[in-house]
């Protein structure tokens, strides 16, 4: 899918030759809400480089952000949390169909609250009812994977509740009201000592892309196109993988 | 101006005509509910009538085509002039005075709303406060008045408002008597010279400020005419009670009258009525003596005692519509309690009798 | 007391009116004409969407009920007493209306919550709160119960208390002057009051996600169900949301009906 | 006229209302207890935090004002007049009450956006209104604008029209009348009207997000800025809701005190 | 029930004591603004006063210890009974009807409160219609009413209320002249053996319906005593007004009274003053006759005239504090205007002369 995308090494080596550098103008980035710690520093580094450019970001829910590019919202790039959603604005023509490149993955993994109060050692254990698990709903990516997993271990989780975000999964574990939540590894990384997070071996059954995109007919395409260049590349790499996302 | 009036209200079953002639002050008498308020809120612009018309000088204040002639019809359409643009100032049975201004910026309104200056109404509102006794409340709120205190400055902002017609609605219905004089010298000061209605209760002010007087029962006109004539030669037993006098109504019959009840009555006409003719005659209970037994004159009627009150000096002593007034002394030798029967009786003398 | 009838609005104001009308009512037709109707009637009668609006309807109820049951002496003692620190009190009370409904939510549980404040407690007798239905109805009523306390405190202050005085002379203890003379007065207030608790109630979304959680038939409310919906088809959110507007409609219609007060009904005699 | 100042509240009016203000507080309480102090002065003056908040600030008197400025006629038309339709007309007033903001957003875009209803005609003269700040005041006016509406036409049918039939006899213009008799009449109704409006604008989350984006500077509203950090940081959520919750308590308390009408003060002579 | 106060209400300078004997009516009398609603008020426990005390029967109203002398002291401590718990009804200035419910209903208030059953408190309520002569009006609501019915209902409630002690605040102030006596007769009966006390402008209703008289002024009660004692005898400009007669106040001097101003007055004296003490003389203005130059008689008094007020059949002519009623012919004959200079005289037979 990769044709569009140059090579990961372009945009660090302008900026280290500093340079010439042709971009400048802003760019605004719509990027999910999971991405905002990883999207902010890449922003700073990609400012860095290339210091006539501004990184404008915007984070809200996938879907939420579809729905503003697709009413004419100013965006230049668009950071997906799942393939769904970036198909969503190929099939309206507003990325073009070649343009995504997948650039990071994340998978499930149990959040507990320290301590484990419910003394959760495997996602076999979700299946007892005295647990109280929270997950996500099967309408979004987070759910869609819960639901793969779920099929795939032949594991029934009789949910407490199923939030529309993998947010509220958390939420409901950190503050202790869930016994265990299932979110994904990034989010247990994020969430420090509030959680504890419980591996799951089989995630690897429902592992969750993240495409990026420059949106069609930007401003200021040149830009768009090397900040995609940033995130895909090996910059965007170590950030990522810092923040426990996985390679695509 | 002069003003002129026709309505009808169905809802409220009044019906009823007004004129005032330019200059003139218009009294409005009847009983309560007799439809004395609808008749200044219709005047007023603040009712709808179903049909009717109005003007004050040349101006057509409305002029209304009913539709449908049962109750309930919708108020009819044509010209209408809306409140503000009347010129018209109605000071209402309850004072209302605008409870988030002080006295002194109420009595201003008038005079700001058609655009003076703020020194120039306040200038204004004070000679107003001064008139009506009240300028040492200028500052005060409304809810820390008395309620003859309310009344007072409603009346000042009613008259500083300077209309061209003005509507009074029992100005001095919660005055007391050191101020009521006052303020009824006053309103007589304004009113000369300017078209003006007051509703009232109090014969007094018919006689001190109204030249002219209408009667109201049950939403129409019963009566109407100069002050004097129509107080001092009532029709209706509402007018009579005005002034307290007893109204005996019958026929002519040589010199005296004939009652519905078969009683001959002695008086004097002034003027020549034919025998048979409807007549009044109009006695007052001061020129009334009352007996236990039936006395000898021509002109007596007997009653059974409804009440008897006391009154300082003198009691009265009502039987139905009779009433006399005697001294505490006689009445405690007549014995007098409520059931008992006596005759009334008078002179010929002490009675005006005119045909109706 | 003759009736003025009197009812002069400027020309200008009716125009502004006109204008902030339009400003309402324009995006309700916009999402009108955007509704698959083909798919309309399918959609909203599927089990989850009648789940869900069950569910709204009787959460949202029962915490108007509650919103009634509490807040109509919270008015009553901002409006008609005087003590020591009224007016933060009075401000403190209005806070979730303008605490972010997810935020709300948090305090909440960190009020009713396993380890919350009082949760705790409840823990001990086995009481859980959250993940219930018993949670929505504590977070609608947490958010919807501003509205009728300040709809009708200001209609007890501008009632003001003469009637109430009346009522006292009469014999009327202050028992039977709040039911016989106060409630009546503001009872249009109280209406309105309650609709628009009623009203937020039923949209709310924020609180109820963070503190309730969603699951169909227990938790997840109509608002929670287009969230959701929307995810995946933007078509069905937008045909929920008018499933929505409609209740809403017919429920403040209905209710303002009830709550017109025979005695101020312009007009007509009884007889 | 003579002043009563009876007062009589029943004591279990005053013992359900402490129940109920307790209702309200506790969640605060609980919300102030888990709050970091330690990190809380760097949170809330981070520069994204302060961009937040003076958006916030801005973006919501405006929308009060608006909701003033349109929300006043409207109130004054649907309590004065009569027309066909009117009670249909005030129930649609009310709907973006209970419309989720999410789908009140929705309804927004298919307005104003690129391809909504008059968007077209704004995108041809090239104004763009959605994903700018103006989107952010059209949206939270959206959603206040019926607080200021309800509870001013409330406070319009109490005060009845005796005052302003009073006022046009003495000459006063319609205009006039509005001006210097009911709007003094009903402004402790119009004041907690506003507090209410600017308190839901300030509070406004879901539609803002939807019609106008999360832009730092832009349209990132404090209640954006808090959802955003919740996905990091819930501690710092709780401590920029607090900043949210003082500010309106201001705003709240400033406003009643300002709305306090001079008239219905209690006692003391002027002089 | 016996009634007893003394309150001090600071804000409005207002410090008065009150009492009423067991079944005694007692008319509270002054002009606008003296306190007589705030005395009610407090009666009746609306009203908080600074310091006072009152009490019904045996039971202890208030007894409260005034804190801090000073004006705008908080309201003083001490027992407190509410008002729904004092067994006194109000009636107060503005009729203030239930607006939500039927007359009846209102009327019903009262024994509904008190627990009757609704089919009870109705019959009670029809009863009560009936006596005010308002039962016609039983289903409409208040805002279909007109001040003086409206007004008549709301004394008819507050009567239902049987209480132990009945407050009335101008309770005929909207009522016409046909129904006035009735309701007067009405009340009379009512107030027959029950303990009273009612606020009027209207001497004639404390001629008809109190045993007592209390005169307010400025806050304070300024004088006290049998109604006809207090009336005839006035010892105030304002108790002297409401009955009408002239007062003139000086020191005995022999068989007459030497005003403030020298003039010497005739009068003759009933009981023995000793020269020099301070008396006050009482003529009637119909026992006046003016005249344009000093009369030979010893009792003339000169005055500026300030107003000719035409009152029907006579002419009162007043001048400051002096009026006298002239019939209109000799009015015309004097060719009266304000601002002219006129003679009062009285025979010393016509007045009654007493100490102050
Ligand atoms: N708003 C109203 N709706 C219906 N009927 C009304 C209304 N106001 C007054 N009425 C009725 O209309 C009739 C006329 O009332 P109106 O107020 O004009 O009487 P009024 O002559 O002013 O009496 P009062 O001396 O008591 O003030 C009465 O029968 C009254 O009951
Ligand atoms: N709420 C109030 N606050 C402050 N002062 C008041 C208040 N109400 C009345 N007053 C003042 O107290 C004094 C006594 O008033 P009150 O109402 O008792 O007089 P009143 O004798 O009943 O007069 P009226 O005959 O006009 O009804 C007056 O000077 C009045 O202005
Ligand atoms: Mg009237
Ligand atoms: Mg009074």
């Amino acid at each position: 899918a990769g044709q569009a995308a140059p090579s990961g090494d372009a945009a660090p080596s302008a900026a280290s030759s500093g340079t010439a550098d042709s971009l400048e103008g802003s760019i605004t980035v719509f990027a999910a809400a999971s991405l905002k710690a990883t999207f902010t520093e890449l922003a700073q580094e990609f400012e860095a480089a290339h210091p006539g450019v501004t990184v404008e970001l915007s984070f809200a829910g996938s879907s939420d952000l579809v729905t503003q590019i697709t009413e004419g919202a100013p965006a230049d790039v668009f950071a997906s949390a799942d393939e769904k959603n970036m198909a969503k604005l190929t099939d309206a023509g507003l990325v073009d169909a070649g343009a995504p490149v997948d650039f990071a993955t994340n998978v499930l993994t149990i959040a507990v609250p320290p301590g484990n109060p419910g003394t959760v050692e495997a996602f076999a254990d979700l299946a007892d009812p005295a647990v109280r698990t929270v997950i996500c709903a099967a309408q979004v990516p987070c759910g869609a994977a819960t639901a793969t997993l779920e099929t795939a271990t032949g594991v029934t989780i009789p949910a407490v509740s199923e939030e529309s975000s993998v947010t509220d999964v958390l939420g409901k574990v950190t503050s202790g009201e869930a016994d265990a939540g299932l979110v994904y590894v990034t989010d247990v990384v994020a969430a420090g000592d509030a959680v504890e997070g419980v591996d799951i071996p089989e995630a690897a059954e429902a592992v969750n892309t993240y495409p990026i995109a420059p949106v069609a007919g930007s401003q200021n395409e040149a830009a768009a196109q090397a900040f995609v260049a940033l995130v895909t590349g090996s910059t965007g790499r170590d950030v990522l993988t810092a923040a426990g996302f996985g390679a695509p | 101006m002069s003003f002129e009036l026709h309505a009808r209200v169905a809802e409220r079953d009044v019906s009823v005509a007004l004129e005032v002639a330019e200059g003139e002050t218009v009294a409005v008498l009847g009983p309560n509910g007799s439809g004395k308020s609808t008749l200044l809120a219709v005047a007023a612009g603040l009712l709808r009538p179903d049909s009717g018309r109005a003007r004050l000088g040349d101006r057509v204040l409305f002029d209304l085509q009913g539709r449908g002639g049962a109750a309930g019809g919708r108020p009819g359409r044509g010209p209408w002039v809306p409140p503000h643009a009347r010129g018209i100032a109605l000071l209402a049975q309850e004072a209302l005075l605008f409870p988030h201004l002080t006295v002194l910026d109420n009595v201003a309104f008038g005079a700001r709303a058609r655009g003076r200056s703020r020194a120039e109404a306040a200038t204004h509102a004070r000679s107003w406060l001064e008139r009506v006794d009240a300028i040492e409340l200028a500052d005060r709120r409304p809810a820390e008045l008395s309620g003859g205190q309310a009344q007072r400055i409603a009346v000042a902002r009613a008259l500083a408002a300077d209309p061209a017609l003005l509507l009074l609605d029992e100005p001095m219905a919660a005055l007391d008597v050191s101020v009521a004089p006052a303020l009824r010298r006053t309103l007589r000061a304004v009113l000369a010279g300017r078209s003006a209605v007051i509703v009232t209760h109090d014969v007094l002010d018919a006689f001190t400020l109204a030249d002219r007087v209408v009667v109201l029962d049950a939403g129409r006109v019963v009566d109407s005419g100069p002050t004097a004539a129509v107080l001092e030669r009532p029709r209706t037993a509402f007018a009579a009670g005005l002034t307290g006098v007893n109204l005996i109504t019958g026929t002519a019959h040589r010199d005296g009258v004939r009652t519905a009840e078969g009683q001959f009555v002695d008086v004097r006409f002034v003027e020549r009525v034919v025998d048979g003719a409807a007549v009044a005659v109009a006695v007052r209970p001061a020129a009334v003596a009352l007996s236990a037994v039936e006395p000898r004159t021509s002109s007596r009627l007997p009653g059974r005692v409804t009440d008897v009150e006391p009154r300082g000096d003198v009691v009265r002593v009502r039987a139905g519509a009779l009433a006399a007034d005697v001294t505490p002394r006689r009445a405690a030798e007549l014995d007098l309690a409520p059931g008992a029967t006596v005759w009334f009786s008078f002179a010929a003398d002490d009675t005006t009798a005119y045909p109706l | 007391m003759a009736g003025s009838t009197y009812g002069g609005v400027p020309r200008w104001v009716a125009v502004v009116a006109a204008l902030g009308a339009a400003f309402v009512l324009l995006p309700l037709v916009a999402m009108l004409l955007r509704v698959n109707w083909a798919e309309f009637v399918p959609l909203i009668t599927s089990e989850s969407s009648l789940d869900a609006l069950g569910l709204s309807l009787r959460t949202s109820l029962t915490s108007t009920a509650l919103c009634v049951l509490l807040g109509v002496p919270m008015a009553i003692v901002l409006a008609r007493t005087r003590f020591w620190g009224q007016k933060v009190l009075r401000s403190l009370v209005l806070l979730p209306l303008v605490l972010p409904p997810v935020v709300g939510g948090i305090a909440l549980l960190y009020t009713f919550g396993r380890r919350g404040l009082l949760g705790q407690g409840f823990e001990a007798f086995g009481v859980t709160i959250a993940f219930s239905t018993t949670a929505v109805v504590l977070a609608q009523t947490f958010v919807a119960l501003p509205f009728l306390v300040l709809s009708l405190e200001g209609a007890l202050r501008t009632v003001g208390t003469r009637y109430e005085a009346v009522g006292a002379t009469l014999g009327a203890r202050p028992t039977t002057v709040l039911r016989r003379v106060t409630l009546p007065l503001v009872l249009p207030a109280l209406v309105s009051g309650a609709v628009l608790s009623f009203a937020r109630a039923l949209g709310e979304f924020g609180a109820t996600l963070t503190f309730a959680g969603s699951l169909q038939g227990v938790t997840r409310t109509l608002p929670l169900e287009i969230y959701l919906q929307r995810e995946t088809d933007p078509d069905a959110a937008v045909a929920l949301s008018l499933v929505l507007v409609v209740v809403a409609v017919v429920v403040v219609a209905v209710a303002h009906r009830a709550g017109e007060p025979a005695g101020l009904r312009p007009g007509r005699r009884a007889r």
